[in-house]
Parts: C-alpha cells; structure tokens; sequence
C-alpha cells in the first residue's frame, strides 16, 4: 500500500466514522459534528475522484453554509435542541437489525458480484468543463436550482416575518 | 495503477450506500427536527458521492454527475434553510421541536 | 435603498477625519514619562504618610509635645501609640515613641493641622509597595532618628 | 544530493516542508504582529508601548508566549470537553491550508492549486465553526452570545467578501492565485477595481472581528466573547489564529488587489511582505481610533450597502469585460 | 494611563477575562458582599497568579473601618494571598508601577532598577 | 411659587398644619408633618403640581421613626419637606414608589436599613447590603432582623423562563467601572429586564458619619465620588457652615469656585474617554487622560492630592493657592479649548459613535422628573436645571454662565451637553480668575469643636453628575445625629432599568456609560 492509499482508507473510514456519530450521538452538538466530519470525509474522496473543485464546493456549501446554519439554529434554540425524545432500546434494536441485515443484503447482492475494477480514465474534471456542461446541456436545471434559491430566500424571509410575531 | 484502491468504485459505493443507511436510519431514529435534519444532509451526501462515483468510473469525459452533485448542493442549502426557518417558528410555537408530537398543520 | 449617499460620503469623511487625528499622533512625541528611569518632581506640598519634625529650638529633638491631639483628632485611628517620658530639667516631655498605622491613614492631613506645636509634616515617599502589611507599621521616631543621624 | 532534490520534488514531502514552514511562520508572524500592535497602539496614544524588555521591547511577545506555555490549563467543570478541545485546533486548519496556497514570490509557493482562492475560502468556514462549538463547549452565556453574534456576522460578511473578489476572477478568468498575481505585471487591479477593494477591505475587517467589527469579543460587552473560558495555550492558540486570520485576509487583498509580490528592485517576497504588513497596520490603525458598531448596525452595513454595491460591482464588470 | 504607561513593561494588554488572567490588582474596598464574588474570580484565574492590593482600603479596610461596622472585609489577604502590598489612599501612579517591579523582584528574585529611595 | 404652594396645600388637607420655614438656615421653605395613612394623597398632590422627590430618607429619634420627603421644583426654588411619625416597633407606611418612581430604590433602602415596611411596594429585598446581615444598621439600638423579615429581605434572584436567559452584568464586568451589578434577562440580544443590583462597594458612610465628629468627616467626602471629589468636598462643607453659621471670606469662595470647576472639567472629560472605551475605542480615553493629567498636576500643587483632595475646610481652605496654580490654571484653560477640535474629530463627528447615540436611550422630561435623575442627564432631556444657578452656594450667584439643555434627550444629546458645560465650566473659571480678591483664605474663629445649632438642613449643590443633596441632622454635640447623602448617581441609575428595557445589550452599556455612575457615590 502507498501513503496515498493509507490516506484514501483514513478517508473512508473517517467518513463512516462520522456518519455514524451522526446518527448515534446522544448531543445534538455532538451529531453535528459528525456531519462535518463526515462532509470533510466526502470531500476527501471527492479529490480522489478527481475533482477538486466539487471537494472544494463541499466544504464551502456544506461544512461553511449548511451546518454552520445548523448549529446556529441549534444556538438560538438554545433548551430545546436537547437530547430528549429518541428511541428507547427496544426500538434501537429493531432499527440496527433491520438496518444491518437490509445493507448486507444489498452489499452482498449488488457491489461485491461487481468487484471487477471499472475502466480508469485519466480525466480531470476542471472548474471550466463543470461550467460548460451548465452552460451548454444543463441550462435549464441551472436556472431551475437559482429560481429554487431565490424561492427558498423568500420563503425564508417570509417565516422569518411569521416568526416576528409570533409571541 | 489501476489496481489501486481507490480507483475501485465499489468502495465509493459501499460508503454512499452506507450513508443512505444511517441517515435513513437516524430519520427513524431521531426525534427531534433537527437531528432529522443532519439525517436528510447524510443522505443528500452520499447521493452525491455516489453520482460523482458513477460519473467517473463511467464516462469521465463528461461531468455531469458533478454538475448535478453541485445543484445538490443547492437543493439541500435551499431545503436546510427553509426547515431551519420552519424548525425554528415550531420552537416557538410549540416551546419543543419534537417530531412526533406535531399533529396540526394549520399555523 | 435605505442608506442616503450624502450621509454615507459623510460618514465616511469623517472616519477619515478620525484616522487623521490618530496618525498625527502616531508621529507626535510621546507624553509619557518613564518611571522607574526618570521621577517626576513631587509638588512640595504633597500630602504623603506624616514624618515628625525637629524642634526648631532643639534640633536634637522632635517638636511633638506628647499632647494626643492628633490621635483624637484622626479619623481612621491610624496613630497607634504616642509615648513620651519626662526629662528632668525640661519643660515638656520628649517622644519616645510614635507608631504610624499607614494601612489605614486616609491622608487627609488632619493631624498636621491639628497639631498645636507643628511636629508633623508630610513625607514625600510617593511610590511606597512592600511584601507584608506590617511594612507600612511605621515608628516614626526611629526614623526621625535616622534622618537626623543622616543630615 | 540528487536524491534530495528528488524527494523535494515529491509532492507528499513538497506539502510536508510546506506545511512545517506555515506552521512556523505563523508562530513567527502572531509574535511580530502583537510587538506591532501594541507599538502601534502605544504610539497612537501619545505612549511607548513595550520598551522594557529587550530593545525596543522585541522579546515581549517572546516573554508572553512563554508565559502562557507556563500557565495551568484551566478546565471549567460545565465545559463539553469534545468541543472545548476541538475549537482551538479546529480553527487553525483554515489558517494552515491558507498557507499553502498563497504565493509569497514567484517560487516561494507550496502548491498552485488552480482553484486556489476557493480552497482559501471553503476552508475559511472552519474559523467560524470552531468559534461556534467553542462559544457552545465553553456552557458560558457570554461565550455564546459572542460565538452567536459572530456567525451572524460571518455569514453576512462573506457574501460581499466572495462577490468583491468573484469580480477579479472574472476580470483575471482564473482561481489560481499565481495567475492573477501574473496578471498585474503591469497595473494592479486595485486601479481599475476600487470599490472591490474596499468591499473586500471592509468585509475582511469583519471577517477577521477586528474593530469597528469586534462584536463577537467586544470586552465591554461580552467580557472577552468567545473565549471568555478559555486560558493559557487553549486561549493562545485562539489569539495566534487571529493574528494569523488578520495576516490571511492582507495577503489575499496584497494578491488580488495590490499586485501580489510584483515590485521593483527588491526580491518579490519582500515587496508581497511589506505590502501585507501596511495593510495589517492599517487595520490595527482603524482598531485603534474607531468605537464599535452596533450589532444591528453592523449587519445593515452588509446587507443594504455593502451587497448591493457588490452586486452593482460585478454587473458593471461583467458588462465592460462584454464590451 | 496617560503618563505612567504600564504597557512598557509589557504589562498592559487588558484581558477582560479572569480566565486569561495573571494577576489580579484589588483596588478598593472588599465588602462583605463582594468578597465572594472576588474570591470566585481568584479561583478562575489560571495558576500561577498573583494578588497586588492596591491602596489602603484593600489592604486593610483603611480609614472605613470603624467601631460596630457591618460590611467590610479588613484587608484581601483575608480572602485570597496577597503578594505586594501598594499603600496609599489612594496611592500615586509610580506606587503601582512600584508595586508592578516589586512583583517582578518577588517573581524572578532581581532586580532591574534601584529600589526607590525612601525620602521621608 | 412658595406661598401658592402653600395655599393650595392648606387649602387640599385642611387639617395639615404647614409651617413656613427659614430657607437661609433649613434650605427648604415649607414643611409639615402628615399622617400616615395621608402620605399617598399629600404625594399625590405634589405629582399634580410637578414637583419630583429629590430625596426619601429616614431618621430614627428612638421615640418614634420619621420619614422625610423632600419635594422640589426644577425651575423654580421652592423645596417642601413632609415628615411622617412612625411607630419604632411595628413600622408601618403606605409606599408612594407608584407616586414617584424615585421612591421605589428609596424605600427599599429604608426597609433595609431600618425596617421599615412598606405596604404595597413590589419588591422590598436587599438592595445594599448582603443576605447574612442580623440587624437593621442605622436604627439607633441594634434591632435583629427577624427570620420572617429576613425570608422577605433576602437577595433577589430573578425568575429565569425557557425563552430568555439571564446575565450577571458585574459585579466585575469591564463596561461597569466598579462594582456595579446589573442582571439582564435576555432574549436573544434584547434585554427584556434590568435589574441593578447594588452594594459591592458599601463603606457604610453614613453610619460612619454618626461615629465621627464633623471635621472627621471630611475626608470621606473626597472618597464618595472619586472622580468630583472637590464638590462632595464643597457640598459637605457649606452645608455645615450653613447649618453653624460660619462665614467664609471672599478670597476662599472664589478658589473653591475655581478648584470645584476645574475638577469638575476633569471629572467631565474623564467620563468621555471612559464612555468612548465602552463603546470599543481606547485612544480617546488615553488622550483624555493626557488633558485630565494637567488638571490634576494643577489639583495636586494646591491640595497635595491627585484625585482626594480634602482641600475645602470649614469656614475656608486647607491652604491658600499660590501664583503656580493661577498660572496653571490659565495654561489648562488654553489647553483644554485647543483640544475641542480634535474631540470633534475624533468623537463628535464620527459617524460610528453618532450612530451608535443617537436615540438611544431617550429620557422624556416627564420621566426624568419621576425618577428624579439630575445634573447632564436631566439637561438633555430638556430642563435646564443647575443647582449653581438655581440656589446659589459659593460666589456662583457672581458669576455669569449660561446652563446648557438639549432637546432629543438622549445619549448622544447626555454627551454635547458634558462637552457645553466643559466650555461652561471655562467660562466660569475665566471670571472667578478675574475677579479674584486678595485677603485671608480661612475664617479665624472656627471653634475646634464644632457644635452645629439643633435642627436639620437640606443643602444642595451641583456635582458633575448632578444634585447632590446632604440632609444633616444636628443634636448640638460634635457629631452628626443623621447625615443623609442624596446621591446623583443613584438618582440616575433609577432611570436605567427603564431605558433598558427591549433595548440591545450594546445599547445597555451604551446607556449605562450615558449615566456617568460613580459606584463608591451609589453605595456609600
């Protein structure tokens, strides 16, 4: 195994490592933190994959936008964010069963019958072939995400009113 | 080189799959809105693992699968901040944010 | 658009008329003065701890007549003990101790103007710090005789 | 010595002596830039500053370092231990990886990584997440506020900040830092972008919480903010990642605006520090002579005026580079 | 301050936090209900730490204490260890600065400038 | 206005017997003992006539407990005060805090330090003094503090909800200067409620007073306001030479004017540069310190102190000035307006500190009379009133000054007018320097033990941060029989719970540095 081959493991697992404690921890807080890590994980396999610029994109959007929006609103809700009100064991139990025997399932049936390496190609995805491919045959699902983004601000905005004046 | 590691799909695969596992299993599992919320984001990520995965293991000269993780990405900035808005006007209405125990839609 | 252009240039000139006032004085002299390397000069009539005061007949002497006004008269009791013995041959008495409790003096000079044969003065020790609170225990006659032995 | 070179050339130990270097100049620069500061402060208050210890007080910062290697690490009892010790490392990632990218000199560059600016940028979130679970960790009310207010802050400031500097790539039709910096052989952009300049002054001034934008530690206020809880090394690595933060934002506007290391007779490194350090004094030049803004203030600064402008900035280039 | 300038020994960055602290100046009157709250804040400094007790009222109560008072502390090093003792009510600016080397001495067992000389 | 006063009040409570008293001896003009259960009306009835309640206090004759109010006009002198007998056992008294908001702190510090119970107030706990305290200190013989009494007194501790959460502003917060304790009850950045929490600082100063004799007390004043120390000085001064009788020669009141207005600007300045670091910008406050640093060089070559001085004795000054201080003097007067400019520049125009001040913190004229807040802060709401101007002490009745007043009423108005009466203060100085007589500094005849006639007076004077009002008690020994102290920080606190409320945390400090608070002045 080389370094880079060490790294590309750590990166794995790290992201495994994280999405669990998303889902296990008992604080919030704690789950966040997960999340990032597991986001940090991701974008690491994103650069393995060949395209820095979606790993960069990962931590700008999700690591810088999205879960620091998460743990503000966690702040600002301050008592209420607490730990109450998961499963009790009985429940977990069932739900890591069903969980397990489900992803083997699918593990087994689906990606290992496939071990056989898939054809490598030495492509770079660059910032400009990304801004071509929107340009040219995504127009549309381009222009759909920013109408969806200027409806989510609105939206946002308008709860923001709601919530003003709710007392 | 092509024996390594990493340029073995079924590892990316296998992580994007578990991750839709645990974040469909923490939507089951979490109560609160707001770890259901980090549950929806685990399985928004691993789609997008997984669509940059097939992307370059498939046809490498076209970045689609990319372009659709990066409008993703817009969907769940878009989806987060509205369910925080939503999240945040429950908790004041209802003083908790417990899933379970909002049964009237009407505001 | 709610911020008016006119105010906003305002605004702005008037952070530059600021940054103006502290870049001037960025290159203006230092008013400082540096303590332990220079020493301000102490205006004579600094009301420091009180010290006693020769006799101007009998310089050997201190001019304290042993009266007590300036224990009664203190606010915060800091003369603790005045003490005198009777010498043979002389009119009053002499001094023979003179304990000072600085911790508590409040330096207001009442002592000084009380007192009927002006034995007291202030001291000019200005930068007085020490390890122990007993330090500022003064016996005021030792060091009038110190001070006498020095002169 | 050929097999030295060779290692040299591989990008692992590339990065490896890259980073090692960071991490040391980054000790380096917060000891210069707290002697600065404090000079800087003293002399505009009609005082010396530090002069006692070493000429010209030099080794105060050296002193002060040491001394908060010396303190006890004191951990308050109701802290969440995982956050308390994550924040402080945390916060350095950004600072580490922004070393990595930014050109000191032509050759003086870990890494040119063609999407330079944005790697800058994603990492720069780190900064305000870890004074997020700090401010949390910490389970002091001060603490919260000031990591609450410095979200807030954040995330306003970061919109004209990426706007402002989105115009030079548009101008420069590059992300790598190297390239732009290339681009003003001949005339700096500052020239033919002003108003980016001063969005992206502005922005990174809040950015970095420096005042008139230190809300999230204003001492009047909220004690100390954030670290209110945190002592010794934990609170130093917060104070080192600061004046690094400061450092960052300068050499990113040095890049992009102010020609980067191009400069006449002097080797470029030279020219690309002493740019950045001018505009470091400048911001220690504001601290020093501006009160605070309100917080609502402070963010009306961003969302009506700064955005806007930014917007109008990038439509006006975006035309006259059509033209 | 404007003429005395502590900054020069290095001594002048304000750290509002009693966590980032290393020394504390007590410089007025300790009451009865203050006492608590300063000996908290002793406990949340970081060791090492010291105390000075600035001005007579610190250091002993000074001209409040009477006969029959019901609200002072007479003196910090009731409290918390005192390690220099700046008399005075209040005491001049070199008093401090006085107090500030005599802490030095205490701390690194030298001293860097003659001692002050006393004048009487 | 102080016989229609008088015939309106004889003519509302016929069965009140009102007494015209000598203003010269007393300072004030009516007075009159009421009953108890009349107290809410006769209050009432100054409210109606705009009166405010400068100040209520309590004196125990060990027979019986008197309660005295003293009512006061802004604009006009006309000062009344009403005293009400109580029961020394059981004491018992209908509030009037829902009269005169003034009255809520007053009568809580009465409950406190002499048990007193006020029927029908909201909130009577500690105040001042701490939770483990067994007898009310200033009644004459030691009375225990029942459990029952202790339960009701013991220190407030607000109610915290799910929404909001509570903050210990101090007691060692920076932006307090002291030991000031404020709890906010947050939501979010905004304040819902504030609630000052005093008493870290009390040196029990009027108990004290009782224990000395008066010239032993002199030295006190100089400690109550650290920063003003000249006119507690002044103030504690010619309120005993009003109430003995003494006589100051000319030469002496002219150099208290010039002493008095000379701390008086360094005081002011002193609050701009501490205002400005609160508000986050340090240089300010460093050159205040420089210009405050002549002022108190001058200060210090007369006195001999740099911030307590103890200068003003009875019947003159400790000691005559000389032609350093004169000279001083003129080159801190230069100095000063040569500084104006750059204050300009630095503060007055910068559009962060305007914005910052402006409407923030706005105290309506109706408001300031209720909580009875005095000095700059009642002037910028609008009420020029000075105690110099109003009722004279010293040779301020000499000099010719205008009293400044603005018209928005808050904090960035609280600021013009400290930087108007910096230039008044000037003013003033430049006159006492001209005009200033050659002869003694001090009365020969002072008795060494003095002995003040039987009865009280009300005395008031103008400090930097307001009216200061000293209420003496006389029983013809050496020492006061009660000395009460009418604080102008304290009266102006009253007001910042109000101001605070739904107001960001940022605009607290900025309204609690507005105030200019003095803590040793509120606790005493």
């Amino acid at each position: 195994m080389t370094v880079g081959e060490i790294i590309f493991f750590f990166t794995v697992f790290v992201t495994m490592i994280g999405a669990l404690a998303a889902v296990l921890a008992r604080s919030i807080v704690h789950a966040l933190l997960g999340l990032i890590t597991t986001m940090f994980g991701i974008a690491g396999l994103y650069v393995y994959l060949n395209s820095t610029f979606l790993a960069m994109m990962e931590m700008l959007v999700y690591v810088g936008a999205i879960s620091i929006l998460i743990a503000f609103a966690i702040m600002l809700l301050g008592s209420y964010s607490g730990m109450s009100g998961n499963l009790r064991a009985v429940g977990k139990l069932t739900l890591a069963g069903g969980t397990a025997v489900v992803s083997v399932y699918i593990f087994f049936k689906f990606v290992l019958t496939n071990m056989n390496p898939l054809s490598f190609a030495k492509y770079l995805v660059t910032t400009k072939d990304i801004g071509r491919v929107f340009t040219e045959n995504l127009v549309l699902p381009f222009e759909l995400i920013s109408l969806l983004l200027v409806v989510a601000i609105i939206g946002a905005v308008m709860l923001a009113i709601i919530a003003r004046n709710v007392k | 080189m092509s024996d390594m590691f990493y340029n073995n799909g079924n590892i990316y695969f296998f992580v994007a799959l578990f991750m839709l596992f645990c974040g469909i299993a923490g939507l089951v599992y979490r109560r609160t809105l707001i770890g259901m919320l980090i549950s929806m984001e685990l399985i928004l990520n691993g789609a997008g693992l997984n669509l940059v995965a097939i992307n370059r293991f498939i046809s490498p000269e076209n970045p689609y699968g990319a372009a659709f993780t990066l409008i993703i990405m817009g969907i769940a900035a878009a989806e987060s901040s509205l369910a925080l808005a939503i999240i945040i006007l429950i908790s004041k209405r209802y003083h908790h944010i417990e899933s379970g125990d909002l049964k009237e839609l009407k505001f | 658009m709610t911020v008016q252009y006119s105010s906003f240039i305002q605004g702005a000139l008037s952070l530059l008329a600021g940054l103006s006032v502290t870049i001037k004085s960025f290159f203006m002299p230092v008013v400082t003065s540096q303590y332990p390397r220079e020493v301000l000069d102490i205006t004579p009539r600094f009301r420091g701890h009180i010290k006693l005061l020769a006799d101007p007949e009998n310089p050997e002497w201190a001019a304290c007549l042993v009266c007590g006004v300036c224990q009664a008269g203190c606010p915060s009791h800091s003369i603790k003990k005045i003490e005198g013995e009777k010498i043979e041959g002389q009119k009053r008495k002499r001094l023979t101790s003179f304990i000072l409790d600085f911790t508590t003096c409040s330096q207001c000079g009442l002592c000084v103007e009380n007192c009927p044969s002006k034995g007291i003065g202030f001291s000019d020790d200005f930068n007085l710090a020490g390890y122990k609170r007993e330090d500022f225990y003064f016996d005021l006659v030792q060091e009038f005789n110190k001070r006498k032995k020095s002169s | 010595m050929g097999g030295l070179v060779k290692l040299l050339d591989t990008e692992m130990v590339r990065l490896a002596v890259g980073l090692v270097l960071a991490l040391g100049f980054v000790v380096f620069n917060a000891l210069i830039l707290t002697w600065m500061e404090r000079k800087v402060a003293g002399h505009m208050q009609l005082r010396i500053g530090p002069k006692e210890v070493g000429p010209f007080g030099l080794i105060q910062p050296l002193a002060d370092a040491t001394k908060l290697l010396g303190k006890e690490i004191l951990i308050p009892k109701a802290v969440d231990k995982t956050l308390y010790y994550l924040a402080p490392i945390l916060i350095f990632i950004p600072v580490i990886v922004a070393f990595v990218v930014i050109p000191f000199d032509s050759y003086l560059l870990v890494k040119d990584i063609n999407v330079g600016i944005v790697v800058i940028l994603a990492f720069s979130s780190f900064t305000v997440l870890s004074i997020l679970l700090g401010g949390w960790g910490s389970n002091n009310k001060y603490a919260l506020i000031g990591a609450i207010r410095s979200v807030a802050q954040n995330v306003a400031y970061e919109i004209p900040l990426l706007l402002a500097l989105l115009s030079i790539v548009m101008m420069s039709g590059s992300l790598s830092l190297k390239t732009i910096v290339e681009a003003q052989k001949g005339l700096w952009y500052v020239f033919v972008q002003p108003v980016a300049f001063i969005i992206y002054f502005i922005a990174s001034i809040a950015e970095t919480n420096r005042t008139p934008f230190d809300l999230p530690e204003a001492e009047s206020e909220l004690v100390a903010g954030y670290h209110t809880e945190y002592s010794g090394m934990m609170f130093a690595l917060f104070f080192l990642a600061e004046y690094t933060n400061m450092f960052i934002v300068s050499s990113i506007a040095v890049t992009f605006f102010l020609g980067g290391y191009n400069g006449p007779f002097f080797p470029g490194f030279i020219w690309f520090l002493a740019k950045v350090y001018f505009l470091v004094f400048v911001i220690m030049w504001f601290r020093w002579t501006y009160p605070r803004v309100r917080f609502d203030q402070l963010l009306n600064i961003s969302w009506k005026a700064l955005i806007p402008l930014a917007f109008l900035n990038l439509l006006v280039t975006g035309g006259l580079l059509k033209l | 301050m404007a003429r005395f300038d502590i900054d020069r020994f290095g001594a002048g960055v304000f750290r509002p936090s009693p966590r980032q602290a290393d020394l504390m100046i007590v410089s007025g009157t300790v009451t009865k209900k203050m006492a608590p709250v300063l000996v908290t804040l002793y406990e949340q400094m970081p060791s090492p730490k010291w105390v000075i007790a600035m001005g007579n009222c610190a250091i002993s109560g000074g001209p409040f204490v009477f006969e029959g008072q019901y609200n002072l502390i007479e003196g910090v090093d009731k409290l918390v260890p005192v390690d220099v003792y700046v008399p005075g009510c209040p005491p001049r600016p070199e008093g401090l600065l006085e107090g500030f080397l005599k802490l030095e001495e205490k701390i690194t067992g030298k001293r860097r400038f003659p001692g002050p000389v006393q004048r009487w | 206005m102080v016989n229609k006063t008088e015939e309106e009040l004889k003519a509302a409570f016929s069965e009140l017997t009102v007494v015209k008293e000598d203003y010269n001896q007393k300072g004030y003009h009516l007075s009159c003992d009421v009953a108890p259960k009349d107290i809410a009306a006769v209050a009432g009835f100054f409210d109606e006539r705009r009166f405010y309640l400068a100040v209520e206090l309590c004196v125990d004759y060990r027979d019986y407990l008197e309660i005295v109010y003293i009512f006061s006009l802004h604009m006009s002198l006309c000062k009344v005060k009403i005293t009400v007998k109580i029961d020394p056992v059981k004491p018992v008294l209908p509030t009037i805090s829902g009269i005169f908001a003034s009255a809520y702190w007053y009568e809580r510090e009465i409950r406190e330090f002499y048990g007193v119970l006020f029927e029908g107030h909201p909130n009577l706990t500690y105040l001042f003094l701490h939770d483990g305290i067994d007898f009310y200190p200033l009644r004459k013989d030691r009375i225990p503090v029942t459990d029952n009494d202790k339960r009701e007194l013991s220190s407030f501790s607000p109610e915290q909800s799910e929404d909001s959460l509570c903050i210990n502003m101090g007691p060692q917060h920076p932006s307090t200067h002291g030991v000031l304790r404020v709890v906010l009850r947050m939501n979010g950045e905004y304040i819902e409620e504030a609630f000052p929490v005093l008493g870290y600082l009390h040196r029990m100063h009027e108990k004290m007073a009782e224990n000395r004799t008066y010239p032993q007390f002199l030295p006190n004043t100089g400690r109550l306001d650290y920063i003003g120390a000249m006119s507690f000085n002044l103030g504690y001064v010619t309120a005993l030479e009003r109430l003995a009788g003494i006589t100051v020669p000319e030469r002496a009141n002219y150099v208290r004017v010039i002493a008095t207005e000379l701390n008086r600007i360094s005081s002011h300045i002193f609050w701009l540069g501490a205002y400005l670091a609160d508000l986050g910008a340090l240089s300010p406050f460093l050159y205040v310190f420089d210009d405050r640093e002549q002022i108190l060089d001058v200060l210090e070559g007369i006195t001999g102190s740099r911030l307590t001085y103890c200068y003003f004795r009875f019947g003159g000054l400790y000691n005559d000035i000389d032609d350093a201080f004169i000279a001083g003097t003129k080159a801190v007067i230069s100095r000063i307006r040569s500084r104006f400019p750059l204050y300009e520049k630095l503060v007055t125009g910068n559009v962060i500190f305007v914005n910052r001040t402006r409407g923030i913190g706005v105290i309506e004229k109706e408001r300031a009379r209720k909580n009875a807040v005095s000095g700059p802060v009642l002037r910028a709401a609008g009420i020029p009133t000075d105690m110099r101007k109003l009722e004279p002490y010293a040779c301020y009745s000499e000099m010719n000054f205008e009293i400044p007043s603005g018209q928005r009423a808050d904090a960035l108005d609280i600021y013009n007018i400290r930087l108007r009466e910096v230039e008044t203060s000037l003013q003033i100085i430049e006159q006492a320097l001209a005009k200033i007589p050659e002869g003694p500094f001090m009365t020969p005849k002072v008795p060494k033990k003095l002995k003040p006639r039987k009865g009280d007076i009300y005395h008031t004077v103008e400090t930097p941060r307001g009216e200061l009002g000293i209420y003496i008690v006389s029983d013809e020994t050496d020492r006061p029989y009660r000395l009460k102290l009418r604080v102008p920080s304290f009266s102006n606190l009253m007001v910042f719970p109000e101001l605070a409320k739904g107001n960001l945390i940022a605009d607290a400090v900025a309204i609690l540095g507005s105030l200019d608070l003095v803590i040793p002045e509120i606790d005493r």
